[in-house]
């Protein structure tokens, strides 16, 4: 029986600690392919034949507690399971180099925190008894800590994952307090499918904020996202690939999962998450062009893109909210088309980023720059990555952001006025999402891999080595095979969508529009091969010089002197949105007694406003009163008698005025 | 006759909170014995002789005698002359002890219930209090003890205030707490005199956060 | 029966401490945990049953039983560790071992005393003899806190005896003069609710010094400071337990009466203050094993919150305190080894420990997120009944305000520990001269999967138990 | 295809003729209106030079650039004569296109590693994602007015018979006007004859291409133009009209859109750099008007 397979399994990831250092990676990559194999087995039943699964998985709590796959669960368990393929594959290589540093005991720990991310995470989409759900929750929180903090050496790394800890035990709180009243309150079984029951009969709205931010603090809408511009960066690659990859996704799961029980008054629930994911697109992205950090820059589309997942998902439900067939397909479609489109393009750009991380020892793009000519293949897929990401033809991000586009076009005519403001809205926020992540990754491509180098460090630096680019293979092809041809997709998506409304005729009415975008994204393709080689005919007959760039006729000093930074690249989107990404610039200015001015150094700092603001002041606030108040401990015996005495006293009074 | 010895008793008390001789605490201790006994006899009705020996030993013999006894060993191996200033002038300490005989006054009126003897509740709730408040006012440890001995002094009261029903074990429990307590105490007195040059309670407040 | 094993232990401890020879002191303890473990065992066979007039083996009385022995052979083991590592005269060995077996004693009559006269005097007894274990090292600050341990248990237990008295006033009055619990439940509809309460209310007090609750938790902090590790184990978690147990018994008598409903916000008062207090001084802390204690102080208020909240709060504080006791005590034991390369408690001084001692890190970090009731801990599954009996009972704003403090708690205290754990390597230990050898980190893990798999799957027989001595209560 | 040909036929003299009109108003000497055509099938005679810093990305940009715009004119009606390629939501692919070529470009001329082009990349890459919005509203009001969302049916449904919807035509061919203006970046937003870089965009960008590349950049001007022009004819076309009605009426549009740009940059001066981005934000605030308008004649906003 298969399950008994998948226990095992499970169950072997404690042998871990007890092998040598040099064959736990490899044991780690025998028990995770076992795994992906399985559910991917279960999945790939389960969206053909389009039926759901049940299997009796262990006793919890005296009942047997059951897994249950749907379509929904299936599509996650492939996401999961893919991104989770290249991680573990691109981590032998980006680890090599902490095998001398590390212990066998904390290598063991690392693998074995990687596979059990992996499990939790497919536990998660797997369980539905609410208790069960919370427990596994929390292990996936908890052992992506543990790989966050990976090189804890660094203190402040540390100081951030303790960050992320707390911020996603509030998570999780929420979940279990939205999970309780929904119990105390309708009385039906602790479990998801309970909470249907409870919708039914109650206003969702409510409930369901409780359960968004719960999820949402997970997921990273703004402003819940605090931890995760942090958590990215500290973590290594392959964790922050798998991370930003999948598991930010485990929020977008919660929240599908439990719209799935809600059948009325959608209309707000639609209207609030539409509006917070705008926020979170456009907000994210403007605070990723200010970045110098690469991760963090990704960690802040990692937002940008939840952000479309939302605006997906929120035009969805107001599609079901207001009857608008149309709108609901093609938002759920394009919402869930573009987890897996995310989950693809993310996790390369972070393995890319991660290499050069390796080979360069610095995330500062300000000091690199040239590095296509030293890691030419990385660039590539870097590069294939950024036009992903951008929503650029024919790639798969540009289809997801299609399916919503459309939708929100085809529905224009028939949908209300306050419905047409919302659309409106919406492809206009995506439109200048579109054009800012141009910007961003315009930006960040040219000042990593183009131009010169801006520092000695990148003199010595070679392409990494194949194990890992492997994985950059796997998924540029999946990138690629999505781009050019959606169609493949669509008969699982609709599945998927299916879940949440009847008619999906629609995605039916789109097919032939996606094959003609892949006829278009063919013939894009064709022109640029026949006019590639028009040019090496004609560059054949006429002489090709080599010379330095035009400088204006001035070729003196080092090119890189007067090539464009980061920063400058920025600088004009700075001065538009000086309020919302509050850039601090360091420079102390000339003073007119100085005639022979020293050597200056110019540096500017971004910070989050929301995280400034919304976390970080209130928390430190409370945590000085409360260090303030902290004084009852003084060591005196008759202070703490005093206590008893106070204490008497109070309850005396209180029974006597019958106030308890 | 009890009300007077009961009476006595409370006066003991407002003795306590005015002077500031460690030699008078343990004076008043063993005056309060002697009382106890007082008031115990003449509340028994009917003279077992058991009864009458174990009380003249609980009161006589270990309160008055024993305890106070070893308390002035303990008082002279540690040198202890007069207590410093307590946290609270005698004068408002005079108050306290007073509001504290009234609001025990009120209360076990108040109560009246005809489960008690509210003449011994009275003064045995006024000593409980005032041995809390003697032990919080008061820096030195051996002070706290004096305190917590008014305390069981108290307790033996309350005792009494339950009736004569009371079972044998019960008193016996006390008389260990007593004994117990003041040995061991006394002993860590000693040793805490020993190691510190000191028993004043600031010596005594390294453990704190 | 039980007598004659209070006869055994009390031979035993007392010529333990007279032979002062290390040989015989093994072989002597030994046999002493057979007894132990015999005496529980025969507990458990003749389940509620009265035993020698003031003893009976009632439900409770055995989980936590069970929890002592459990508790009392890692104890033993650890213990013989701690004096290996330590150089002890023979003299100092011999009255740790005897006193601890005495302790270990008065806390099993304690559990098993049906006569709340009884109760108190063992409890008065475990007093003396956790205060000469505390003294053991025999430094300035072991003799402080050992000093204030003393004295204000005895405050506390003087309080409690005042309870008892108020108890016995209104028994009295029913005809009732002995204090047996039985005999109570009898009368306990026809008592009075201002004695009741008033019994309640003291007993309540006094006893928190014992269970380290508010408000005279605060020496139980200052022992564990200075206490030998295996001695802060067994303070935190089987004494509380005796502290627990004799609020509890006093509150089984109230939950007969309609004082029950004031015994709760009391409790509920307490149990908030509790967790408060610790919320606020794990800010401060500086001291690992202190910060240990506050913990306590917390686990101690959530259980009290249990109780106080009523319905299946009752199940989860009983769940709490067994879960808190292994818990707590694998941390002690683990503690004990990182004092070992460190030479201090003091958080400044201890830093990078994981890679010191990577078994012990892990078996740290898994203390960890059991002692936080973070999944998988069975730590998480008793809060979680206990907040969800809150929304159940309409106690929401209770439930929001603890698990904000909660969430304080987890974020100081994991602060602290991953301080310990990661961190600047410290060069100047030399790993190779400390001897840890792995197996003794066995314990913990079995102390730390115990609570994991009870909380996940728990046996028949344990759930079983719980309902059984909670039956009286509802 | 027939369209697809006129736009090439009209792209040619495109920029010959706004030459010739500058010049006419300066009083200049005029070339012949085919210049341009010359000037590249010079340049496709001449070798090139590339800087050692540039890598592949600077030799591959201007052909992705090229063939982006090429694709894009294949979705371009014009009338009733249909587009080569046309589905639902193409003008969505149509925008994306443009912006593939927009990003290769931009790295391209970050690749040199001159700070000039870099300067007139970043412009071009604000400017570009500034005027986004506008175009997608625009878009989405013409496609809430006519109820389609490909360019075809588009204007083939597209009847401005009632007055509000004259507003909807001559607001939508201002707003186009001046996206086809950004663009290209010619004036108001960017002076192409201008002899300081500082204050160039797009020419600053291409200051390194040489022979072949440099001649499928100037192509792709004229097309782009071309491509603006033929939308905004396809507003006053109506497809009832006979084809040689249609064709005519294409060819004198593309003439006046040229003269127009023609006289505007002949008399307007250059808007300062920094003022650019509110002047572009405007046009989607104008578009959001022509967005209500829509709604007002869709009657889902009554006004009485």
């Amino acid at each position: 029986m298969i399950i008994v397979l998948f226990k095992i399994a499970i169950l072997l990831s404690f042998i871990l600690f007890f092998l040598h250092k040099n064959i736990q990676y490899y044991v780690e990559l025998i028990l995770q392919t076992a795994i992906i194999l399985i559910t991917s087995s279960w999945a790939i039943k389960v969206l053909i034949s389009t039926t759901k699964l049940s299997i009796a998985f262990i006793p919890f709590l005296g009942k047997t507690l059951n897994i249950e796959i749907d379509q929904l669960s299936a599509f996650f368990i492939l996401v999961i399971n893919f991104t989770s393929l290249t991680g573990i594959i691109y981590a032998k290589g980006y680890l090599r180099s902490y095998f001398t540093k590390k212990g066998k005991i904390e290598m063991a720990w690392h693998f074995f925190n990687f596979l059990w991310l992996h499990i939790s995470m497919l536990l998660v989409v797997m369980l539905r008894d609410a208790l069960a759900f919370l427990v596994i929750w929390e292990i996936m929180s908890m052992s992506s800590f543990f790989l966050v903090i990976f090189e804890s050496e660094k203190t402040e790394t540390v100081k951030i994952g303790i960050k992320y800890l707390i911020q996603m035990h509030i998570g999780v709180v929420f979940l279990m307090v939205a999970f309780i009243l929904a119990y105390v309150q309708s009385g039906a079984e602790f479990s998801f499918d309970g909470l249907s029951v409870y919708f039914a009969s109650h206003n969702p709205f409510w409930l369901f904020i409780l359960f968004f931010i719960g999820f949402g603090i997970k997921a990273g809408f703004i402003p819940l996202h605090s931890w995760l511009p942090h958590a990215h960066p500290a973590a290594p690659s392959h964790v922050s690939g798998v991370m930003s990859g999948v598991m930010i996704k485990m929020g977008i799961y919660g929240i599908l999962r439990v719209l799935l029980y809600i059948h009325h008054d959608l209309f707000n629930i639609g209207i609030f998450i539409l509006v917070i994911s705008l926020v979170s697109g456009v907000i994210g992205v403007s605070l990723a062009i200010v970045q110098h950090d690469v991760k963090k820059l990704l960690a802040y589309h990692s937002i940008e893109n939840i952000g479309i997942i939302g605006i997906g998902i929120g035009l969805g439900t107001i599609g079901l909210a207001e009857n608008i067939p149309i709108l609901a397909v093609l938002g759920f479609g394009g919402g869930i088309l573009h987890i897996l489109n995310h989950s693809l393009f993310k996790s390369l750009l972070f393995y890319t980023a991660g290499s050069v991380y390796k080979q360069t020892h610095t995330r500062n793009i300000e000091q690199l720059g040239g590095l296509i000519k030293k890691m030419p293949k990385t660039a590539l897929f870097f590069l294939l990555g950024a036009l992903a990401i951008s929503g650029l033809p024919p790639f798969n991000g540009f289809i997801s952001e299609f399916l919503i586009y459309s939708g929100m076009f085809k529905s224009l005519h028939s949908a209300g006025l306050f419905t047409d403001v919302i659309i409106l809205f919406s492809f206009a926020g995506l439109a200048i999402i579109g054009g800012l992540a141009l910007f961003c990754f315009t930006k960040v491509f040219s000042i990593i891999f183009l131009g010169t180098a801006r520092s000695s460090r990148v003199e010595q630096v070679t392409e990494v080595d194949s194990s890992m680019l492997i994985p950059n293979f796997m998924i540029g092809f999946m990138i690629i095979l999505i781009g050019f041809v959606p169609i493949l997709f669509m008969q699982p998506l609709s599945q998927i969508i299916a879940l949440f409304t009847i008619d999906t005729k629609e995605i039916a009415l789109i097919i032939p529009t996606l094959n003609k975008i892949s006829l278009s994204s063919g013939i894009f393709i064709l022109f640029i091969g026949i006019i590639w080689l028009l040019r090496s005919w004609q560059q054949k007959q006429q002489i090709i010089k080599h010379s330095a760039t035009w400088g204006c006729g001035y070729t003196g000093a080092n090119p890189a002197l007067h090539q464009y930074t980061a920063t400058s690249y920025a600088d004009n989107f700075v001065q538009l949105s000086s309020k919302l990404v509050n850039v601090k610039k360091a420079f102390n200015d000339f003073d007119e007694t100085e005639i022979f001015p020293r050597s200056r150094e110019f540096e500017t700092h971004s910070s989050d406003i929301f995280e400034d603001n919304l976390i970080s002041k209130p928390s430190n606030i409370l945590l000085k009163l409360f260090y303030k108040i902290a004084v009852f401990q003084t060591g005196k015996i008759q202070h703490y008698i005093l206590y008893a005495f106070v204490f008497l006293t109070v309850i005396f009074l209180l029974t006597y005025f019958n106030l308890i | 006759m009890t009300y007077l010895f009961i009476i006595l008793y409370a006066t003991t008390l407002i003795y306590f909170a005015l002077s500031e001789r460690v030699k008078k605490f343990v004076w008043l201790l063993s005056i309060q014995g002697f009382l106890l006994f007082g008031v115990v006899f003449f509340s028994l009705h009917t003279i077992e002789i058991f009864d009458f020996l174990f009380i003249l030993i609980e009161t006589i013999l270990v309160k008055s005698l024993i305890v106070p006894l070893f308390l002035n060993k303990v008082r002279k191996h540690n040198h202890l002359k007069r207590e410093h200033e307590p946290s609270v002038p005698v004068f408002y300490s005079i108050i306290v002890v007073v509001i504290t005989l009234i609001l025990s006054f009120i209360i076990s009126s108040h109560l009246n219930s005809n489960q008690i003897h509210t003449k011994y509740f009275t003064v045995a709730f006024a000593s409980i209090m005032f041995g809390i408040y003697f032990i919080i006012i008061h820096k030195n440890i051996f002070s706290h003890v004096v305190g917590y001995l008014i305390i069981e002094n108290g307790i033996f009261l309350l005792s009494l205030a339950v009736g004569s029903v009371m079972p044998m074990m019960v008193n016996l429990a006390i008389l260990l707490d007593v004994l117990m307590g003041v040995l061991v105490l006394g002993v860590f007195i000693n040793h805490i005199g020993d190691t510190f040059k000191s028993i004043e309670i600031d010596q005594l407040s390294k453990l704190k956060d | 029966m039980i007598i004659i094993f209070f006869l055994i232990a009390i031979i035993i401890s007392l010529s333990i401490y007279f032979v002062q020879n290390k040989i015989v002191t093994k072989i002597l303890s030994l046999i002493f945990l057979t007894t132990l473990l015999s005496i529980t065992g025969f507990a458990f066979l003749h389940l509620e049953e009265i035993n020698s007039v003031y003893f009976k083996f009632d439900y409770l009385g055995i989980l936590l039983a069970f929890v002592l022995v459990i508790l009392s052979l890692s104890t033993f083991y650890h213990s013989e560790l701690y004096l290996q590592r330590h150089s002890f005269t023979i003299k100092q060995e011999a009255i740790y071992y005897s006193s601890l077996i005495m302790l270990i004693t008065t806390m099993l009559s304690a559990y098993f005393s049906e006569n709340i006269a009884v109760m108190w005097v063992s409890i008065e007894a475990t007093t003396l003899f956790v205060s000469i274990l505390i003294f053991h090292e025999r430094t300035k600050d072991s003799l402080e806190a050992a000093w204030k341990y003393l004295f204000v248990s005895s405050i506390g237990v003087a309080l409690a005896f005042i309870g008892v008295l108020f108890l016995s006033i209104t028994a009295s009055s029913k005809g009732i003069t002995d204090l047996n619990l039985h005999h109570l439940f009898e009368i306990s509809k026809s008592m009075s609710p201002i004695w009741l309460k008033m019994a309640f209310l003291f007993i309540l007090t006094g006893f928190s010094a014992k269970m380290g609750l508010f408000p005279l938790h605060t020496v139980a902090v200052d022992a564990h400071t200075v206490a030998p590790p295996p001695i802060s184990a067994f303070i935190s978690t089987t004494l509380m337990n005796v502290g627990f147990l004799g609020i509890f018994r006093i509150f089984t008598i109230i939950a007969q009466t309609n004082v029950i409903h004031w015994a709760q916000n009391v409790l509920i008062i307490a149990g908030l203050l509790s967790v408060f207090m610790s919320a606020i001084q794990l800010l401060r802390i500086k001291h690992y094993k202190r910060m240990f204690a506050f913990s306590s102080l917390e686990h101690m208020g959530i259980v009290a919150l249990g109780l106080g909240i009523g319905g299946i709060g009752y199940y989860a504080a009983i769940l709490h305190i067994i879960f808190h006791s292994f818990v707590k005590a694998g941390l002690f034991y683990q503690i004990g080894q990182v004092h070992q390369f460190f030479k201090s408690y003091w958080i400044k001084d201890v830093t990078g420990y994981f890679k010191l001692n990577p078994i012990g890190g892990l078996s740290i970090i898994l203390g960890l997120i059991s002692i936080l009731a973070i999944p998988p801990s069975g730590l998480f599954i008793s809060e979680f009944l206990i907040v969800k009996a809150m929304f159940i009972q309409h106690h929401h704003y209770i439930a929001i305000f603890v698990l904000i403090l909660l969430t304080i708690i987890i974020f100081s205290f994991s602060k602290n520990i991953f301080h310990l754990l990661y961190g600047s390597d410290n060069k100047d230990i030399k790993v190779d001269s400390i001897k840890i050898n792995p197996y003794e980190t066995i314990s913990q893990f079995v102390l730390f999967g115990l609570v994991i798999y009870l909380g996940i799957n728990p046996p028949q027989v344990f759930t079983d138990f719980i309902k059984a001595a909670i039956t009286v209560l509802n | 295809m027939i369209s697809f040909l006129l736009i090439l036929i009209s792209a040619i003299f495109f920029v010959g003729v706004i030459t010739k009109v500058k010049a006419k108003i300066a009083a200049r000497k005029m070339p012949s209106v085919l210049q341009p055509v010359y000037d590249v099938i010079r340049l496709f005679k001449k070798g090139a030079i590339y800087s050692p810093i540039t890598s592949v990305i600077f030799k591959i940009a201007p052909i992705i650039y090229f063939s982006s715009i090429l694709l894009a004119t294949f979705f371009i009606p014009i009338g009733s004569q249909k587009a080569i390629l046309s589905f639902e939501g193409d003008f969505v692919f149509f925008a994306y296109l443009l912006g593939v070529g927009k990003f290769m470009m931009i790295i391209a001329a970050m690749d040199t590693g001159s700070g000039f082009e870099g300067m007139g990349a970043n412009r071009e890459a604000l400017y570009s994602m500034l005027i986004e919005p506008a175009f997608f509203i625009l878009a989405g009001s013409v496609a809430l007015f006519s109820n389609n969302i490909s360019f075809n049916d588009l204007f083939l449904h597209l009847n401005l018979d009632t007055n509000l919807s004259y507003i909807i035509g001559i607001a939508a061919i201002y707003v186009l006007v001046y996206i086809a203006m950004v663009e290209n970046s010619r004036m108001p937003v960017d002076d192409p004859k201008t002899h300081l870089e500082l204050t160039m965009v797009h020419e600053v960008m291409v200051l390194d291409n040489s022979g072949f590349d440099l001649a499928l950049i100037h192509i792709a001007t004229w097309l782009k133009f071309a491509i603006y022009g033929s939308l905004i004819s396809n507003f006053i076309i109506h497809s009832v009209w006979t084809w040689y009605w249609q064709i005519i009426a294409f060819f004198v549009i593309q003439l006046i859109f040229s003269i127009i740009v023609g006289v505007l940059e002949a008399f307007r001066a250059r808007n300062k750099m920094e003022k650019n981005p509110q002047w572009i934000i405007m046009l989607s605030a104008i578009s959001i008007v022509v967005f209500l308008t829509a709604l007002i004649i869709t009657q889902k906003i009554i006004l009485n």
